[in-house]
This record gives C-alpha cells, structure tokens and sequence, in this order.
C-alpha cells in the first residue's frame, strides 16, 4: 500500500467524463487507457509511468457511478489516488475494483504537478518528497482495505463469501 | 495534360448487382478522403476480398454494377485502393456517372467480362474502345467526347478548375471562372 | 414527331429540339438538391476556390439524413451547411428538423411539372410523381451545377408502365412496385425513363405515386414519371404553387417505348423483398411467419401520411409483439403535423411504437441498426447487406400494411390476415 | 433512528445502526440502463459465474438509445436483451423512456425499498420515501446479483429546510439548481439530504423528484422527502400491490439542519462547466443557444411540457434554434398526447423524439459542434458530453429552455410571458 512517484496535479469537481469520455466506453481497455484524462492534460496518458500518484482537490470523480472511469485510472498503472475529497460512488469504486485511494482535506495546496510523492495508503500517511511536506490522516475503514488487500470487492466476495450474509460486518 | 489512354493490370472479379452498401458501406461517408474510404471497400466480403482488392488495378463484375445510392464515394473508394478501370456488363447509371466524374474508367463489356479469369491481366485503352484480356480484343464503343475531356482531366471538379484556368469556361460559368483562376493551379492537386 | 416525357423534358432543360435517346445534351436544371453530403460539395466548391454561384435559388439543402447530429463531426457538417446558407442567401434551406429532402421540397411547392431536378440521392426519381424529370447524381456534380449551372445527360429511353386497378384490400403501392422490380429485376430500367400510366395509377393521390417513382430506381430508372392530372393540380395548389408557375410536359400519343409492361393489380397478392436484393420478390406468405426483431415505418418510400394511416389502421387496438420494436419514423415535419390532429399519432403510440423524429432515420443508418442475426422489417426501398447494421443482420421490405401486420404477430404477416 | 437508519437496520437485519456503521443489507431493487447494465453483466459474467440470487428484483431499461446509429451499440443491446432474458430480470427496451422514470411508472420503486443503481442519479428515487444509492457495477456484480445484497456505510443525515415564496415563472427546478450552487457542489459528501420545510411539503409529487435529484450534485449519497400523505396517494396510484411498509423518522434525528429562505427567487441556470456554476438566469441572458432540449433526468415530465406549452403559445422556435423534446417515459408522451400537447408544441417547431435520455453522453443524439451551446433541461453540464468538448451546456428549468427556444439566446422566462403556473399551486 506505499507508492512513490510522480505527482500528477488534477482540479476541484473533475467529472468520471473527463476520465473516461462516454464514446470511448466499450472500447477495449487499452484504447480507454490512451484518452485518460486527456482533456485536461494531453500529456498524462502519454507519460504516465507505473506507480504515480494522481492528486486532485474537491470532490474529484463526480458524475457517472460507473466502475469504468475507476478501472481506467488504475490502468494507467498509476500506484494510488489521493484527493481532496472523492465523489462518494468514484470512492467507493476505487476500493471496489482495487485502485488504492485517500483522501486528505487540502491536499492539493500542498503539492505541484511534477513533484515526487510518497503514500501509505494503509497508514494514511501523504509525503511530498520535492518539498518536505508531510500529512497523516485516519486511514480508511479497515473492511475498505481489505478489500484493496484482496484485489477489489469481487475477490473478496468469493473468498468470504459469508460477508454477505445478513450479519452485520462492523459495529462502531 | 498528356494523356494516357490505356489503363489496366490485374483484375479482380465480382458478380450481378454489386450495390454500393457494398462497395463503400453508408458509416463511412462521413470522409471523403480516397485512402480512407479505401480501407473499407468492399469490406462486407470480408478481410480477404479487401487485400486483393488493393493488390488489384481493374474491377471486373457482371450485371448492374454500382447499383444502389448515388454516393460519389463508391467511386473514390476505388481510385482510392488503387482501381484504375472498371470492366462490367452493366452499371447502374449513378455509379458510371460518378465514375467519369471523378477520374475513374469505366466500361461496359459484356464479352470481355465473360472472357476475363480471376486474377488475370485486364487493360482497358479507353479511347480506341478495346478492352484487351489476354490475346482476346474486345470492342466498346468509345467515350463521347465530352466525356473523355472530363474523364482526361481528372474528374469533374478538376476539369472545370482546369477550364477556369484556361478563362475557356461556359458562358454561365464565366464570372466563376474568373474568380476561381487565380487558385486554380494551387487547388488542382487537391481536387484529383 | 412523337416524343416521350424525357425527351420533352430534356428538350426543355437543354433549349435543344429533335432529342433522341442517347445522345448528350447540356442541361439546365431548375433545382439542385444536396441532402446530408450538402458540406461535401460545400468544401468541394472551396477547393475549387469559386464563390459565385450560378443561381442561388435553384439551390435546396435539406439535413435529412443525420438528423440530428451524432457526433461533433456530423455537427460541424451541419453547422458548415447552415452558415453556407446564411452567408450565400440559400432561401430553401432546411435544417434537422425538416424531415426527408424529397418529401420537405415536394411539400413546399419546390418541385413542379416539366422540371428537371437533380438531387444528391438515387431516389431523386421520386419528383415524377409531380410530373417532373427527377435523377441522381453523386456531389461533384452539384457543385459543378452550383457553378455551371448544367451538366451533361444522355438522352435516356423510355419504359411505359400500364397498371389496371382496383388492388385488393391489404395491398398498396408498395406491393405493386415490388412485384415490378422483381419481375423486372434491379436493372430491367437502367438508364431509362420510366412512365407510369393505366386506370390504377390515375387512382392514387401524388403520395402514392410517389412511392411508384422511388421505387423505380430499384429497376435501375434515371427519373420516373407519372403524368400531371387534376390529382397533381390540387396537391400542387395545397403546396402553394400558382397554376401559371408551371407547365405540364406530356408524352404525345404513340411515343416510342423501348418497353411496355401491362400490369393487372387486380389480383394481386402482399408482396416481400426478401435479403439481400430489392429485386428478390416473393408474396409475403412464402415467407410468413420469420420471426423479426425490428420493424421499421419509415423513408422517403413509405413513411408520408398515407402510409401512417394504412399502418395505424392495422395497428388500431392491437400491441406490438413482445420482443419486437416498432420504429416509426415520420417521412417529415408536415407528415407528424398532420399524425398528431387526428388520432393517427395516437394509435400508433397507444400501439407500442417508438415514434422518432422526422427524417431518414434508420434507412440512412441514423437509428435502428442491428446486431448479428438480427431481422428487420423495412418500409424502405433498400435491403443491402449491412445496410442497416451488422453485415449478418437481414431486411425484408414491404409495405406498412404488411410491416404493421408482422409486428403485431413478431413475424412475417400477410396484413389481409389481421385485416379480415 | 431516521428514515435512512430505519431502513438499513432492517434490511440489515439489525435492532439499530449508527452513522458510520458499515451493514451488508438486503437490496430490493437494482436498477441498470443500457450502459451501465453492459458494463455489469460483462463482469457478472466474466468473473463473478454465480446465478443471480433474485432476477425478479433486477431491471434493465434502455434509455440512453431509442435507435441506435451503429451496428456496436446495435451489439450492446443485443447483448443486454439476451442476457436479461437468460436470467429472467425485468427488459424495457427502447423508447420506454428514463430509467429513473420507467421504474416508477411501472411500479417497480416503492416507498421502504433499498433502491440501488449504477446510474449516479439514483438518489432520485428517495422522493418515494426509499433508501436509494448509487453504486459502481462491481458492487452489483460481485455482491448485489449473487447476492442479493450491497454494503453500505450508514450515512449521517442532514436536513435542508426551505421555506419562502418564490417570484412567479420559477420553477422548483431553478429551487434545486440555485441549492446546489449555495451549498456547493460535493459540498455534501456521504451524507444523507432531508428535503423539508414548508415550500418542499407543499409541491406536488413530480416536482419534489427535482430535489433528492440534486443530491448527486452536492456530492451526498441519497436523499428523500420524508413521506406523507403527498407520497402515499401517489403510491397508492401506482401499478401492482400496495406497498407493505412507509418508513418514517421517529423526528428530530438530523444531527444538522441546513434552512434556505427561497422568498423571491427568480430562474437559475447552471452554467458550463460544472453543475455548482449556478448563476441567476439575469447574469447570463443573451448568450446564443442553437439547441434547446426538454428531457433527461430534470425534465420530460409532463409538468415540462405542459410548461413549455404555455411558453409556445402563440409564438415560434427561433429559426436558429433545434428544440428538441424528449418526453421522460411512454406514459408521459401518451398522456401529452391525450392532452393535446404534442400538435401544438410540433407546430410551434419543437422537434418530438422517443421517450428516452435524450441528447445526454449525445449517444443517440445530442452532438454539437466546437462553439454550439443548448440550454436544456438535463442535468449535466460537463465538456465533451455532448460532442466537441468546446461546445457548451446551460442547465434551466423547461420554462427557462423553452423561452430560451423563442429567442434563440438564454431567456428569463417571465420576459416571454406572464402565463407560466406557479409551481406547486396546481
């Protein structure tokens, strides 16, 4: 759950149409994967190196609750996402289909696109490492990393099949 | 313009009433860039029919080619994967209208089709009216004039740029004319 | 002399006398019609780097065949023809809304007896159901008419039709124009005028007659002809057109016909253009009973108001089979307008159908494809393969009655078994 | 426990939950339309192979294609129809209309029910009094079909009170559009939305939907309108049984309650390039549309159409302008029809298209060009939804769109006409 690289620097309210445009839908993935983000920076697609880090502000994958935008980011070979706030479906996606995601009030003030970065996403800890600039926040609930832990929500299911019994699976 | 009258190589052959669905699928009329168009003639017969085709100078087919909508593409999708005659029984009208008019030859040879094999040598000299199939000569009755001027010069739009040029244009056209010459010998390329 | 309907035609278009079949003539037409491909010639003309046009108000543009837009591409070829209209003063302009070129210019008193039109669509042959001389072209040729004003057409020869009528309750002009093709075959009038003559064709209201001339393009026709009667007048009046504004061209007594066919509709049966040629023609019931995943009501053949009537007259209390889709498209603007005063909108609504708006609709491709093994039943004048989707899919054509019929069962139906 | 908590706890088979709590419960309905139904039952099948626990609760509608153009998407819905029928769930094909109201027409949402759904609108089904959640397709293909049921982290509640009498010709779609640009988009993230107050209990069903429609956009995850006796009559007119359980909050729960004073709010647009650009329709009036559309999630109701019926009364489309109308289901364009609605809107020069999404994602229509703009009432308004991700989306009410429509640039409606109902007065 720790990723080192490259910090690519997204907006507040970046739509799941900005990740993945509807037209390209049923392409097949390696298609997708060539327009990710492309409207907003032609060079991320291109340039996008395994294990870097996608930051962006507020509310960063509204729109469609549609799993593909989540499945194309983590396509890109990117290590994890950290954000601002996440649009509760994109979030949730995220865990489901295994792309580590974190969420860190005002993280984007505190990085520039280029810069290194470091995270754990199972400690909650964020690291720009062009500046020195550190944050830790609770890290997400322990039944969403598990699911990470297992690859996304359909690994889990089948390997704990009992989960989706009626029993409850936390209490706070 | 020099002129060459005689067209040909190996041919490829096809049946009746090959219809422009066919030739040029509807989907792609959205360009009408002749590489593009080409990769996708004839693509409804499959990978295969489409490789030989672009291996191919002469399209040889029976009764009614070209039958179906007036789509200029049929022809340029030709031009486009290297067709420099077609040798049919029949055309529809449309098809052999938009062939003249976009540089394409084509001619109407009962005989030569019948005698023509798949993937044999087919030329076409178009202003002595005989199509040749190995030894075998068969007479088709010449272009109209008018018709040879226009097929010569590349296609409709390219001989009327041409006439342009040459201030030799039509009464009615004559103001055009005169406006369209300055650009004329910059856009002829273009147009062919 | 004797001379045919082409010959006086052309004679008139060309300023020439004593035509005969095959030669060529310069002529001069009075409209030039550009549907959808209108940007192709548009950006054909700024290559050839002209903007003086020969006659801008013999100029029609209609966006009928991608309507509207499904894709910025497609949109931007629109927006082009809207501004090439704005800025060179194209007064029969005609935007997505519209409907099918053919239908919107007949409706509009744009087309007249006598005339010679050229339009960017093989169906052009469809204005001889207005007495005039209709044929199709590819877009260069429109353009070069934007600029020259004329082209060049051979002198074609005539085949005289001579249909003998009433036909049988359940079938329609479609039924008689398929069973025509089918004897003559895709390319029994390539080149030729086609005229339609006889006691039926007198019958029939310029709706009708405008499925006869559509179809004869699928006999190979440069232009079809229906000659001008008091059935044309009033329609023509309806449009708006003066009765000075045009003059009625008629082949004299004892013209020379390559052909003449003499057609009894009496007796005849619902007829089905089964895949993948307009000419394979066979009574629907050697085919009843295929089972259709799609039926579509639409084009420039067979979607006018006449054609919604006979469809919601079979349609009228029944529903759509399950796992069928019922398409209508309404051939125009008009056509709808005149659907939704009187009840027939609703019937057909009521029936299950997804009404669409007016326009080409799935006959351009625009809606309506199929997947693989998918079979659709057409009112329109093409079945080619892959025409309407996956090259494994399959069109029947045939007429409303019959495409109404088969959707209420889910497979092909003789009309004349709901009917009775 | 509130109406949320009440529900969850149920279907979780629990005394009590707490917000935060995380409870695997019981789904009663999943809802997929054409796209998202694809992209599920691709993974269902490629990598869950389990047989779906309840069919009977799975609906399928096919909305973003009324006809499709492409022998591709001809392909996804081939498809869908096959796999629907395989596993027996609900099919409603093309030109059934909206998914969102398919499901309700037909009885298939009703109040009590956990409603889930991967189209992000899904929320929207809390105006019926039901838990309803957007999730992604691998929550409904690894847990929800085999399954039969979903996790979900209880949510905390917050209650918008709204309350004033807004000025005449505004519409409670200019309410939600103007609520969503003062709390700010995803301003409401994971919460649960009461819609309440005085002017919210006083609107009629249908214009109560625009509310928990909204809570996608302020980024929460569901929304309802506490029932009454508004939600029962309109329950109770619904095809197939009588619900079996209304839901109600004991009172008083909402740890926060947000109050927006509405007195004398005028038409609101929701500018490009997000849903939270809200501006008064004043501040941008003028602007050039060549596109205006009724339909999609905010408009199409018969109440739409009935609205722009009264803008096109004795006027004209402006010649540079499309307006297309997509009504939200079958029902409501037969009943448009049966009204008298459609002649008069077609003659206007509206364009009528099957019931359907319409031009949103521009799947079956919709496309525009580098510089077009449509002012519809859809409600999203991101670049490159609609075509050329240079051209613009305006957000308004179906009065706004239709006056918008008469004079080919954004509108205040009420400069068109002063005949426009007050909303929630009928």
């Amino acid at each position: 759950m720790r990723f080192e690289g490259r910090c690519w620097k997204f907006g507040d309210n970046i739509p799941t149409d900005r990740l993945v445009k509807s037209r390209y839908v049923f392409e097949p993935m390696e298609e997708i994967v060539k327009h990710v983000l492309e409207d907003l920076n032609p060079a991320f697609p291109v340039e996008v190196r395994p294990g870097d880090v996608v930051v962006a502000g507020r509310h960063f994958g509204q729109s469609s609750g549609r799993a593909i935008a989540t499945k194309a980011l983590r396509a890109t070979g990117i290590g994890c996402v950290v954000a601002g706030t996440f649009a509760r479906t994109f979030y949730r996606n995220c865990f489901e289909i295994g792309l580590p995601a974190l969420e860190i009030e005002g993280i984007a003030d505190l990085v520039s696109d280029g810069d290194q970065v470091g995270v754990d996403v199972a400690r909650g800890t964020f690291t720009n490492l062009t500046t020195g600039v550190t944050r830790t926040v609770p890290p997400a609930d322990p039944f969403l990393l598990e699911m990470l832990q297992e690859g996304g929500l359909i690994k889990l299911a089948a390997r704990r099949p009992e989960l989706f019994g009626s029993e409850a699976v936390r209490s706070s | 313009m020099a002129t060459e009258h005689r067209v040909g190589g190996t041919c490829i052959t096809f049946g009746d009433d090959v219809n422009t669905d066919v030739i040029i699928p509807g989907r792609y009329l959205v360009s009408i860039d002749p590489a593009e168009l080409a990769e996708h003639a004839f693509e409804p017969l499959g990978p295969e029919v489409q490789r030989r085709l672009r291996a191919s100078s002469v399209v040889v087919a029976g009764r009614n080619f070209g039958c179906g909508s007036a789509r200029e593409q049929a022809s340029t999708c030709l031009i486009g994967a290297g067709i420099t005659a077609v040798v049919a029984a029949s055309f529809s009208r449309v098809f052999f209208r938009n062939a003249i008019n976009t540089g394409l030859v084509a001619v109407e040879s009962p005989e030569a089709v019948t005698a023509v094999q798949d993937g044999g040598e087919v030329w076409v000299d178009y202003a002595a009216g005989v199509v040749e199939v190995g030894d075998e000569r068969f007479r088709f009755a010449p272009y109209p004039e008018a018709l040879r001027t226009i097929l010569e010069a590349g296609g409709l739009i390219a001989y009327l740029t041409e006439q342009a040029s040459k201030g030799a244009s039509s009464k009615a056209s004559s103001e055009a004319s005169s406006k369209a010459s300055s650009k004329a010998s910059s856009t002829e390329e273009t147009v062919r | 002399m004797t001379k045919t309907f082409a010959q006086k035609a052309l004679e008139r278009a060309s300023g020439e006398t004593g035509l005969v079949p095959g030669q060529i003539v310069d002529a001069y037409p009075d409209l030039y019609m550009s549907h959808t491909a209108s940007w192709r010639c548009i950006r054909t003309l700024e290559r050839m780097g002209v903007d003086t046009l020969y006659d801008v108000d013999r100029i029609a543009m209609v966006m009928d065949h991608i309507s509207p837009a499904n894709s910025a591409k497609t949109a931007g070829d629109h927006r082009l023809c809207r501004e090439f209209a704005e800025r060179m003063g194209v007064s029969k302009f005609y935007d997505v809304n519209a409907g099918i070129a053919h239908v919107v210019l007949m409706e509009n008193g744009h087309i007249r007896p006598g005339q010679l039109i050229i339009g960017t669509d093989s169906h052009s042959t469809i204005y001889g159901a207005l007495g005039a001389f209709g044929t199709g072209v590819g877009f260069s040729e429109i353009t070069a008419a934007w600029v020259t004003g004329k082209l060049w057409l051979r002198v074609p020869e005539s085949i005289k039709i001579v249909i003998e009528g009433p036909l049988p309750p359940g079938t329609h002009p479609k039924d008689i124009m398929l069973r025509l093709i089918g004897d003559l075959t895709a390319d029994g009038a390539t080149y030729c005028s086609v005229e339609f003559h006889g006691s039926y064709v007198e019958s029939l209201s310029v709706s009708e007659r405008m499925t006869l001339c559509n179809l004869a393009m699928e006999m190979g026709a440069k232009n079809a002809f229906v000659p001008p009667d008091d059935v044309t007048r009033r329609y023509l009046a309806d449009a708006g057109v003066e009765p000075d504004g045009y003059e009625e061209l008629l082949p004299d007594a004892g013209a020379e016909y390559r052909q003449v066919v003499d057609l009894d509709g009496r007796a005849l049966a619902p007829q089905i253009a089964v895949p993948h040629t307009v000419d394979n023609v066979v009574p629907v019931d050697e085919v009843a009973g295929t089972r259709l995943n799609q039926v579509f009501i639409g084009s420039c053949a067979n979607a006018k108001y006449d054609d919604l009537v006979i469809a919601a007259e079979v349609l009228a209390g029944n529903k759509v089979a399950p796992g069928v889709r019922l398409i209508v498209t309404p051939a125009s603007s008009t056509v709808m307008s005149k659907a939704a005063s009187d009840g027939v909108l609703s019937t057909l609504i009521e029936a299950g159908a997804t009404i669409t708006n007016p326009g080409c609709g799935a006959c351009a491709g625009n809606g309506g494809a199929m997947a693989d093994g998918e079979v659709t039943l057409s009112t329109a004048n093409r079945n080619f393969q892959g025409r309407m989707g996956s090259y494994q899919s399959q069109i029947y054509l045939s007429s409303p009655a019959t495409a109404a019929a088969s959707a209420i069962r889910g497979s092909i139906t003789n009309p004349q078994d709901v009917l009775r | 426990m509130n109406l949320v908590e009440k529900i969850l706890a149920r279907a979780g088979g629990r005394a009590s939950v707490e917000p935060g709590d995380i409870v695997v419960a019981d789904v009663d309905r999943l809802i997929m339309h054409d796209l998202s139904g694809y992209l599920t039952a691709k993974v269902f099948e490629d990598e869950v192979k389990l047989p779906i626990r309840h069919p009977e609760r799975v609906v399928m509608v096919f909305d973003h294609h009324f006809a499709p153009a492409t022998e591709r998407q001809a392909a996804v819905l081939k498809s869908n129809r096959e796999w629907a029928r395989r596993h027996g769930i609900h099919l409603f094909d093309c030109g059934s209309g909206n998914i969102h109201n398919v499901a309700v027409r037909r009885g298939l949402i009703r109040p009590g029910m956990i409603v889930v759904g991967s189209d992000s609108h899904t929320p929207v089904h809390g105006v019926l009094g039901a838990l309803a959640v957007a999730l992604g397709n691998d929550s409904h293909a690894g847990t929800v079909l085999p399954y039969g049921k979903a996790w979900f982290k209880v949510p905390h509640t917050v209650r918008i009170e709204l309350d004033g009498v807004v000025a005449p010709g505004t519409s409670p779609r200019d309410v939600a559009l103007w609520l969503v640009g003062q709390m700010g988009e995803g301003s409401m993230i994971y919460a649960a939305l009461e819609f309440a107050g005085p002017y919210v209990k006083a609107l009629p069903f249908w214009d109560r939907w625009l509310f928990p429609l909204a809570t996608v956009d302020l980024g929460a995850k569901c929304g309802y309108v506490e029932p009454d006796e508004v939600t029962e009559a309109f329950a109770a007119g619904l095809p197939g049984a009588p619900y079996d359980r209304m839901e109600r909050s004991d009172g008083g729960e909402a740890a926060t309650v947000r109050r927006y004073d509405v007195g004398g709010l005028g038409p609101q647009v929701a500018c490009p390039p997000t849903v939270g650009n809200v501006k008064p329709v004043e501040a941008v009036a003028g602007i050039p549309v060549q596109w205006a559309e009724l339909g999609g999630h905010g408009g199409g109701r018969l109440e739409d159409i009935r609205l722009a019926a009264a803008v096109l009364r004795d006027r004209k489309v402006h010649p540079d302008v499309r307006f297309n109308i997509v009504p939200a289901s079958r029902e409501v364009f037969a009943e448009a029809e049966r009204s008298g609605l459609v002649l008069p809107l077609h003659e206007a020069g509206a364009t009528w298209f099957p019931p359907s999404t319409g031009s949103n994602q521009a799947a079956n229509m919709g496309a525009m060009a580098a510089g077009e703009a449509m002012i519809s009432t859809h409600a999203r308004n991101f670049p490159g939804r609609n075509g050329s991700s240079e051209a613009q989306m305006y957000l308004a009410s179906a009065a706004s769109v239709a006056a918008s429509a008469v004079t080919g640039h954004i509108t205040d409606p009420r400069e068109i006409t002063a005949d426009l109902d007050r909303p929630g007065s009928r």
